[in-house]
């Protein structure tokens, strides 16, 4: 079992953050210029809410992700030039351009996968969970999903085996207000946090877009799952500032007003996190330059081999039958 | 002349019905903002109440569809992925489907399941790039698949008007095709093909999008072989007449199907062709997606897997 | 809309409950004998819910049902020759012997139909609920569904729903401590009236033993959703005296104790409820006069012409090709 | 010499695979009771921790399979209904069947899908007499279905091994047979076909129990017609070579399937067969349920919609 790791400082807060928003806004320069191709969920405005929770978490903990996972899997050590190229198809990728943004996946930091289906994630990282009580390691899995989640049968049904196992699960709710364009009021009957606690899992909210808080939170319910005494779940209340996907800015949708917008932008993690004197600019740099690096690893990958297209589909090796007769 | 696209066939194919029948009405994610295409303005026009936005909760407001329908009322349910359908199986294949055989008669299911986008769509990868109408044509729901916005709009019509449970895939690869509306648009029955292009020498059947490739395909031949282009629009019930009469002027078959080779459409046709004895002057081919398929992300990868002109012009020239 | 039904009295009650004893206790005896193919999930000690339930609304309300669902479906009203020739698969049955005891169906008395599947009755009776609602009609619709219901995801789903939309449903948790061999405490995490109330529903327990404590909670519900105010929840405490199927009788399982089943059938809701001086013998009497004449009804019904097995597979008509070549 | 039925030597090979393999696990209903005659005994003796009882919550278990598998853990997941399968269409066909490519081949997903008592079972009607294999299949889930116990044993080993999702069928039909097991039981590899009858005149492929069916027809037409009885014993992957191989001697084709026809099993043996060229002597045949079957509750009714003894006779007659 790995040590515990130092709880990461202001300064390494903080350059986590960043390194997701220019991720993002580089992937997004990507979509534009047509090397991402099919577009991306933006994690942008979200970034505390990734960074705080795996900043608990050790490095053999694990998680599950969704659609909107970047983040996620960023903040839990994925190498950027990989992910970079994953979400360019490419076969230098995490998976080898066969997963893309919505399944981006690196089994070896314990990521076990970003999703394409809400709320697939929660019992997927239960089933982990048990797998580690089983083992005797004492091992926590978070697994991360949005308030639109919270309506998703499977869910529900995954805090109700967590609670009843007492399974070291972490269930990290962003709450950032809408399922695509339907407000969390209109699709949330009773109250999130409420919703947990009826299956007898601690329920906590969190200013999702203050880093400090969600770390400290995850913290708490980290010790407690480690202990032995089961999942704890947590409402990250924040906000995406972009579409719900990239496709939206092609289509006319007005779910959320300018005001709203704006008053969330300006309680934007980034800015609410101090990385220590002098240390903004630094960072920055940094992350610039390796993002930079990422780019053009990302963007001289191979692109796969066409005939290398049903790899992996079998474990063992099977190779199905093509569509043509051969 | 007007130019209409297959989308707006479809939404202009619920709109009449929802002008036409009270009792028709609209559940799904974002329908409100009409996100997938099918619904924009219909809940402007007609009010939240008969075009409701959803939670993400599909199994419960699949069988909420069907508590309507015995109720009365004709729903019709909106999944903006392909897969959502797997989502949704048991309510579908184990709950609709049954519900007339299983009370005897008593009550009907009318629901419409359209997935406007399905197919591989560039860029969404494994999990929002399935074709399932194989599956719902197995378990014996009626499936239906328009390939031109005339088709959509009347096949969509008459689904809506139709007592039994109904699922309509509009193919990713056809959303955007746009016709030449002349005629006055009208409900298509269900079980009925359709020639788009006659042809003496060989019947390829295609539908969906595929469609399209199947007529450049053709066209492309045009010089060496005379290809017949059939195609069912509905994959259940099919219409075998319509097929044993192609074959009876053709003599050769072959076919292209977006769904896995193993137990897909293109089984079901070359078996119910020559499980009569059907005489053919060569063995029967198909294209199809390979058994057991997932499409990989990268673009490369996903059209290697997906039937191609390529494949196709092959299989009809080996069908020669 | 029909008019309000005048409140039955204790006679009429416990004529409801009898009528679904002895019917079981005929169905237990046809299933020995064979003329009761499959087996059935005896009703026997959960009476008091169904005729409780029953009791409370119109003619013309609805409700959906389960597995265990005998004893709704005559609490609403159907006629036991009818229910009993389904049972027995037979062409006067209520399903003309397509459906059979886990189908039992009469949509006439607004009975949507028993469900195989557990849970699933649930969203079709929110459905039905809605549809009422948009057609203007003050109909309130019942769903039954037991213990281990609470952990299917789609019932969650259909709780959330029907509040949010304040659906006229009335949520029928038959508790009778055992989902199969599975006690309730090892099933459902939280309590089952917590889960409820998270959803913002208001819920209610109520001893499911006393057919009167059922009847009253029930108007009260009724009364809200008709009222517009949304859905209730009734967590109905009872017990199944038989097996959780017959089949049960065939296998050696010990999962409850002979002194539990002791102790509830000493709470048996017939024995509790008092249908008036000098009336018990004579409704015992009436019951099985009844029930004799269902039971020739029952057993003089042909069985269906096999050349009729795809009847009603498809409402419009439609003959699916055979399973071979004709 | 020992009698061993069926139901006993899945429960046999779970047993032996629990004790050989830490990694082994089992979640399902009841399963510490044994209900559903796979699991008798187990919890008694590998205890609640690893042979775990669940509340009614197909999916989420089925995914938390498919999570502990990710985590190194080779569980096994009962389902009491076949139809229960359709509930968890999604977990299955869209999480865990895709899990590997989608990676990249990062992670394997073995995991072993039990159904004991698949099919029809007289009396249990419309929601529990599916038999769902074709569609597993189809979207490429491997999917076996013994018809013996010494298979029914190697079988479910094998799947317990695989580092791929598996899914078995144990029909109900077969669940009582009972079979001298004299020879040691041994694995049996997936994707391997069985030859339970030689014959020259025709090949007749039948699965599960149908392979009693086929058995007794054979002998029956014994004097008349010489009946070869294949046996896939796995759906998908399928044994194609062996069919070649049967059908390059025999010539004809007859295949019984307890699937619906459209799209089935009996569809993709046909046209891989035919799609090749492979000369056939006569029409191949197929014998199925109907089109979109739902069985009906009354046992005569029932039995009307699953392939028959009377039809399978005639069709091999038909055939020659
Ligand atoms: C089960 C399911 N239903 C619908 C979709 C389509 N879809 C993708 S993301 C999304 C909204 C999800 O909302 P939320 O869970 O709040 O996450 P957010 O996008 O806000 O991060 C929808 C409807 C899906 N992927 N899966
Ligand atoms: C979704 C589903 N899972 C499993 C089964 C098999 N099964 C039938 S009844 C039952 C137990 C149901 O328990 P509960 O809901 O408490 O109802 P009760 O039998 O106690 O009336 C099970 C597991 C089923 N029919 N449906
Ligand atoms: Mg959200
Ligand atoms: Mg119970």
């Amino acid at each position: 079992m790995s040590a515990p790791t130092a709880s990461p400082g202001p300064a390494e807060l903080y350059r986590g953050m960043r390194l997701i928003r220019v991720f993002e806004e580089t992937a997004l320069c990507l979509v534009k210029s047509g090397e991402i191709v099919g577009g991306i969920h933006p994690y942008i405005g979200q970034e505390a809410v990734a960074v705080g929770v795996c900043a608990a978490l050790r490095a053999d903990d694990q998680l599950t992700s969704t659609h909107r996972g970047h983040g996620h899997v960023l903040a839990k050590g994925a190498d950027p030039g990989r992910m970079l190229a994953e979400l360019a198809g490419r076969e230098n990728g995490l998976n080898r351009g066969r997963g893309g943004s919505m399944h981006a996946a690196d089994l070896s930091l314990g990521v076990l996968g970003a999703n394409g289906i809400v709320g697939a994630g929660a019992p997927i990282a239960a089933g982990a969970a048990w797998a580690a009580v089983r083992q005797g390691l004492d091992r926590v899995v978070a697994t991360f999903f949005g308030d639109g989640a919270l309506n998703q049968g499977v869910l529900l049904e995954s805090l109700n085996l967590a609670a009843l196992w007492r399974l070291p699960v972490l269930f990290v709710c962003e709450n950032n207000g809408y399922a695509t364009t339907l407000p969390v009021e209109a699709g949330v009957a009773g109250s999130v946090l409420g919703r947990a606690a009826a299956f007898g899992i601690p329920a906590e909210a969190v200013d999702g877009m203050d880093v400090e808080a969600v770390r400290t939170a995850t913290e708490r319910a980290v010790a407690r799952a480690r202990s032995g005494a089961g999942p704890s779940f947590l409402e990250c209340r924040t906000y995406r500032f972009e579409g719900h996907h990239t496709m939206e800015r092609r289509v006319r949708v007005n779910y959320r007003t300018a005001e709203e917008v704006e008053s969330w932008r300006r309680r934007d993690p980034l800015e609410r996190c101090d990385p220590g004197a002098g240390q903004r600019a630094a960072i920055d740099r940094e992350i610039d330059q390796l993002m930079a690096e990422a780019v053009e690893f990302a963007l001289s990958g191979a692109h796969p081999d066409p005939a290398g297209a049903l790899d992996h589909l079998y474990a063992d090796g099977l190779r199905p039958r093509a569509g043509v007769l051969t | 002349m007007t130019k209409l696209s297959y989308a707006k066939a479809l939404n202009r194919a619920l709109a009449d019905e929802l002008a036409r029948d009270p009792a028709v009405c609209v559940f799904g994610e974002d329908v409100g903002a009409g996100l997938s295409g099918l619904t924009p303005g219909l809940q402007a026009r007609f009010g939240a109440h008969r075009v409701v936005d959803t939670p993400l909760s599909e199994q419960a407001f699949t069988s909420m569809a069907l508590g309507a329908a015995l109720a009365g009322l004709r729903p019709v349910v909106e999944f903006q992925i392909p897969s959502l359908l797997f989502l949704v199986f048991e309510q579908i294949a184990n709950q609709a489907h049954k519900t007339s055989l299983m009370t005897g008669g008593q009550s009907a299911a009318p629901v419409t399941y359209v997935v406007p986008g399905s197919g591989s769509r560039d860029g969404w990868a494994g999990q929002h790039s399935d074709h399932p109408y194989s599956l719902f044509a197995h378990v014996g729901v009626k499936t239906l698949l328009p390939a031109t916005p005339a088709d959509a709009y009347g096949l969509l019509v008459s689904a809506i008007r139709d007592p039994d449970p109904v699922v309509l895939f509009a193919p990713a690869g056809a959303l955007g095709v746009r016709e030449d509306v002349t005629t006055e648009l009208v409900p298509v029955p269900i079980g009925s093909a359709r020639i788009h292009r006659p042809g003496e020498d060989v019947t390829v059947v295609a539908a969906g999008h595929l469609v399209y490739d199947a007529l450049a395909v053709a066209e492309e031949l045009a010089s060496e072989i005379s290809v017949e282009v059939l195609d069912p629009r509905t994959v259940y019930p099919f219409d075998w007449a319509a097929l044993s009469a192609s074959i009876a002027r053709t003599g050769r078959l072959v076919v292209v199907d977006d769904s896995n080779r193993m137990c897909g459409l293109g089984a079901e046709v070359i078996a119910a062709v020559v499980e009569r004895g059907t005489p053919l002057r060569t063995a029967p081919r198909r294209v199809t997606r390979p058994d057991g398929a997932v499409l990989p992300f990268a673009l490369g990868l996903d059209r290697a897997l997906q039937p191609s002109r390529e494949q196709l012009r092959q299989a009809v020239r080996a069908a020669m």
